[in-house]
């Protein structure tokens, strides 16, 4: 498990001004224009969505609809304001985003972790070696040309592992370096099939694990943290943009009540959470 | 209606299958037209039905080019003839239906047209199902019922039995009798184009 | 490998429970797919008898066309249709896009060239002899066409089955202009392909079967319907 | 809206700019779509026929379930060799999967009984009469299916030529069993639903536009060959 | 070939179409049919010919059961001939070639055909955009050339000219005094039933 500290206790008095009426937990309302929330794939496979929004729904009244992609189309979704708020992970792009002013503003809402993993029998000995050093580990798959699997498709996890290998001071190409331009799972099942390595997001691995025969190789390390964001969409874009809605999403999300919840999720199906709260 | 052709050429690739220098089809009468297989008979039937328009020269329908009107008032009966996958008496009430006549005024057509060529007994059948004679009886009486003023008939009883074949030349001389229909009938059969004709072209190969 | 027999399993189990959810998926497809088709087969046969028969100058260009569109991919008329739907497009303001009436509007853009093509091939080399003697007995071109649609029935139908599965079993675009919303836009083939990347296969098997299942049912009452004839 | 002008303008600096990389998903897509379409032709074609012509008791059953099988979905056929080609699967030993040889495999079982229902209806259809007629000259079955392949041959070719077109546009087997991966498995339709999921529109239909004129200029070249005759 | 038929009934749904109780083709001899259009002579010939096997009776040839050997030696013209898509020359030649006479030997049997039936100019053209007559005359001799044991012919000549039908009557003779082949022809030409037939069979409506 990756060293990580308790979630985080919110402090009460962010954002007050802007909560509009938030009702009581488990108050119905009368049913509200519903939002569109364009987010990655891995907030939905992981199943944290399914756990989430029904709660959220019942407690404002509002609807959640919600378009899976890769973060790469979930920023332009918002650009081009067919979303209403956005859920995704890619926190330079994401800054850069509202700082363009196709957002309203932009918050922490959690993190997850990401894990090398690998073939059973883990031919470079990176889990006896480096079990906590993700940049060595990189750096023996270049020496040594061994299969690594990229996602390949502009996601948030894409960008996250083209940000590790930089900092790592490789240029990731050559044979050995597949880029497959395909979905997370996809990506954990090409990494299966050629038995290389690759990075990928806990939750879907935990998910996938049984399907699979890697092993999680390298964890923990403070490069392999994902940081998820919420936000609202510039509803000045076009008359459809429910702005109101997509506030009352933002601030529930970061709301005490919201961050505990997600820091629950994943507990009784895998002994782990897989988010953790760290709205400020 | 009188038909008028002149100069008439019919080319398949580089051959000349059909070239009829003039040619007058009287109104009113029954015109026989023989000649050997290969001669351009059906060609011409075709050409005048206006249904290949690939000739070169001159066809005039009393006076006139073909038109619209012109193409409502003639038909033809194919040496092969082609039945809707209906009931025989659907098939027959077509002609009539499609020219907004209503369901209570065509049934008497109808069933007058087949008594008098002896097919009563077809007319629930499916008409696909026919037999090679009886076809041609069904599509015949479609081609009458409906009263048109140029009848083409491409070898219409080659199939026929011989009692058979007497009532149909009797239906379609007391046909053009009663209507002044103009006839036109490609036979092999030298005594029917006598027995029917009032005139009699031989077509010869080109 | 037992994935595959799991799935069968799976299948059952799904058909006999009922499971609401399952339920809601499958019956949107077949309304999906169903409106599109029945839209595109209005549209389409009539046109397509109508050009089939038609003789005109440059038919053999219009031919190649017409087959060649029969075969767009269906991701590239999500994209499209997709595109024009959105907030930024033309008809932005409806509100379309994620939605039902999305899918349906792609989908019926979807098979309409499918339905067009088939109906123009079938009555370009079958519909010829029925269009001569339509016309020797003084039918107009409405006649024509209507006739030759009673004649050929058994084939229409044969194509209209062919369009609907072609509808129900894609992918590409239901998942783009739908979104695979859970509960408003989630479809078979959405469902299948989101539960393939999942690693979810029995599940996404289970559900190929209940498609599969579909057509069948389909196919067979179109046929059965073909034999009365 | 423009994303459909900048996708064309984007399609033709493609073709001409002949980019590699563009140029390898291009081949790649038409070398495995011609081998999966020869190699299910070779196959379903004479099956066809001969199943079209034979008179058997449960023919309309065999009917209904060849129509089916038609348009059993892509995702469920990838989803199927997936599982059979993995590392678990039966034919594990032979690392097959993620590969060309994999897409064409799937392809192939894909098509097969696309253009084996299309083959069968036909011959059922405009078989029979040949099939009588060949009887009573003396023909067996062998010279019977061989006469009707002849004698069809422009339906066939246009059939072939629709097989080979739902291969070309078809993703989901192609992605299941690729994986898309840059130079190795990389089809246009992969690609497209990539750029898709990237929100690169233009590209998107760059490639879209493509595929559609590889399929123009297969129906094209199948079309004019039919025109000889 | 000699064919021997007995209590032979086909239905089609509730109708009878064909009965008959007793009927034999005497080998090396021509038989004549006639009989009204719909009696039923198409259908013998179809069930004869193995086409149709929805018939309850006993058909034998030469004493025996309808086999492989049986059917490789006999063959039927249609009343609507089918003939392939190549040329007129393919399709002469086709039995042959199925046959396995190789291409040598092939050619002067097939020119010498189409020399007797006067068909040598059609040899290079397209079969399917033949005349109606052109079609029957090809068909003929498609069934002739491979000289079959027994030859049922469905009105062979209905389409064809006077000229042609004398040449072909002809070459039928000839065929069957050479070859001792069995002929069964269905005619509505009473007057070529006399000329062709060692014996005439009159079907009649069941
Ligand atoms: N589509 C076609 N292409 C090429 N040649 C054709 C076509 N149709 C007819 N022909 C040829 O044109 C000639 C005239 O044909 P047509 O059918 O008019 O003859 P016909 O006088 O009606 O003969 P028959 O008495 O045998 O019916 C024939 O030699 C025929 O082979
Ligand atoms: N497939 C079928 N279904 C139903 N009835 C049929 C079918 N085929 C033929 N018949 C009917 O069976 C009867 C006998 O047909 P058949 O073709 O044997 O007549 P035929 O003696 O050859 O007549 P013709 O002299 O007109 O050729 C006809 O009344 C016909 O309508
Ligand atoms: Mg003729
Ligand atoms: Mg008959």
């Amino acid at each position: 498990t990756p060293k990580t500290e308790e979630p985080v206790e919110p402090d009460v008095s962010k954002d007050v001004e802007e909560t509009l009426d938030t009702p009581e937990v488990g108050e119905p309302t009368e049913p509200k224009k519903p939002i569109i929330l364009s987010t990655t794939t891995s907030t939905q496979d992981s199943g944290l969505l399914d756990y989430l929004l029904p709660i959220f729904t019942e407690e404002t009244g509002i609807e959640v609809k919600v378009i899976a992609v890769g973060t790469g189309k979930a920023l332009q979704m918002g650009i081009d304001g067919e979303a209403d708020v956005l859920l995704v992970h890619a926190k330079p792009d994401e800054l850069q985003f509202v700082e363009d002013g196709h957002g309203t503003k932009r918050n922490d809402v959690m993190y997850n972790d990401f894990i090398l993993v690998g073939p059973m029998d883990d031919p470079l000995n990176l889990k006896e070696n480096y079990p906590g050093d993700i940049l060595e580990g990189l750096k023996l798959m270049k020496e040594n040309e061994f299969t690594f699997v990229s996602r390949g498709d502009d996601s948030g996890t894409h960008k996250k592992e083209l940000g590790i290998w930089k900092e790592a001071g490789i240029e990731p190409a050559g044979a050995w370096y597949m880029d497959a331009g395909a979905g997370m799972g996809d990506v954990l099942k090409i990494a299966n099939e050629k038995q290389g390595y690759t990075i990928t997001d806990r939750a879907t691995y935990l998910s996938m694990r049984d399907v699979l025969d890697l092993d999680i190789v390298t964890e923990g390390d403070e490069n392999l943290l994902n940081q998820y964001g919420v936000i609202p969409v510039d509803p000045e874009k076009n008359d459809n943009i429910n702005g109101e809605g997509a506030l009352e999403f933002y601030n529930w999300m970061i709301s005490d009540h919201g961050q505990d919840l997600i820091g629950g999720f994943g507990l009784e199906e895998y002994g782990q959470p897989l988010f953790f709260p760290n709205a400020n | 209606m009188e038909i008028t052709i002149e100069n008439l050429e019919r080319y398949y690739g580089d051959r000349r299958v059909l070239y009829i220098e003039k040619m007058e089809i009287e109104k009113g009468k029954i015109t026989a037209i023989t000649g050997p297989n290969g001669c351009g008979k059906t060609t011409l039937l075709n050409i005048i039905a206006g249904l290949d328009r690939e000739f070169s020269g001159v066809i005039k329908y009393d006076g006139k080019y073909l038109n619209r009107e012109t193409v409502d008032k003639m038909t033809i009966v194919f040496q092969k003839p082609y039945l809707f996958r209906r009931t025989v008496f659907e098939n027959i009430e077509y002609p009539l239906r499609i020219r907004g006549i209503n369901k209570v005024n065509r049934k008497p057509l109808v069933v007058d047209l087949a008594k008098g060529l002896e097919i009563e007994n077809l007319m629930g059948k499916k008409a696909h199902l026919l037999s090679g004679g009886e076809s041609q009886k069904v599509a015949l009486a479609r081609a009458l019922v409906f009263k048109p003023e140029l009848l083409l008939l491409d070898e219409p009883t080659s199939n026929i039995d011989p009692d058979a074949i007497n009532t149909l030349e009797r239906e379609i001389l007391k046909f053009n009798k009663e209507t002044e229909c103009t006839v036109l009938i490609v036979t092999h059969n030298m005594e029917q184009a006598k027995r029917l004709g009032n005139r009699i072209i031989e077509l010869s190969y080109n | 490998m037992d994935y595959i027999t799991q799935g069968f399993k799976e299948a059952i189990k799904l058909l006999i429970s009922l499971d609401k959810e399952v339920f809601k998926i499958v019956s949107l497809s077949i309304l999906v797919s169903t409106s599109a088709t029945v839209f595109a087969s209005l549209i389409s046969i009539p046109l397509g008898v109508y050009f089939g028969i038609k003789r005109f100058k440059g038919k053999r260009m219009f031919s190649r066309i017409t087959y060649t569109m029969m075969s767009v991919p269906s991701v590239v008329v999500g994209l499209v249709v997709a595109i024009i739907l959105s907030r930024r497009g033309p008809f932005g303001q409806f509100d379309l896009l994620y939605t039902k009436k999305a899918m349906i509007i792609a989908q019926t853009l979807l098979v309409m060239p499918l339905v067009f093509g088939l109906t123009y091939g079938l009555a370009k080399s079958r519909g010829d002899i029925i269009e001569r003697v339509a016309f020797t007995l003084g039918a107009n071109k409405f006649h024509t066409v209507t006739l030759i649609i009673r004649e050929l029935k058994i084939d229409i139908l044969v194509n209209i089955a062919t369009a609907f599965s072609r509808a129900i079993s894609e992918v590409g675009a239901v998942m783009i202009v739908g979104g695979n919303i859970k509960g408003y836009t989630r479809v078979i083939t959405t469902t299948i392909s989101m539960m393939n990347s999942m690693g979810d296969y029995p599940m996404a098997i289970a559900l190929g079967l209940v498609l599969i299942l579909i057509s069948f049912v389909i196919h067979s009452i179109i046929y059965s319907y073909s034999q009365e004839d």
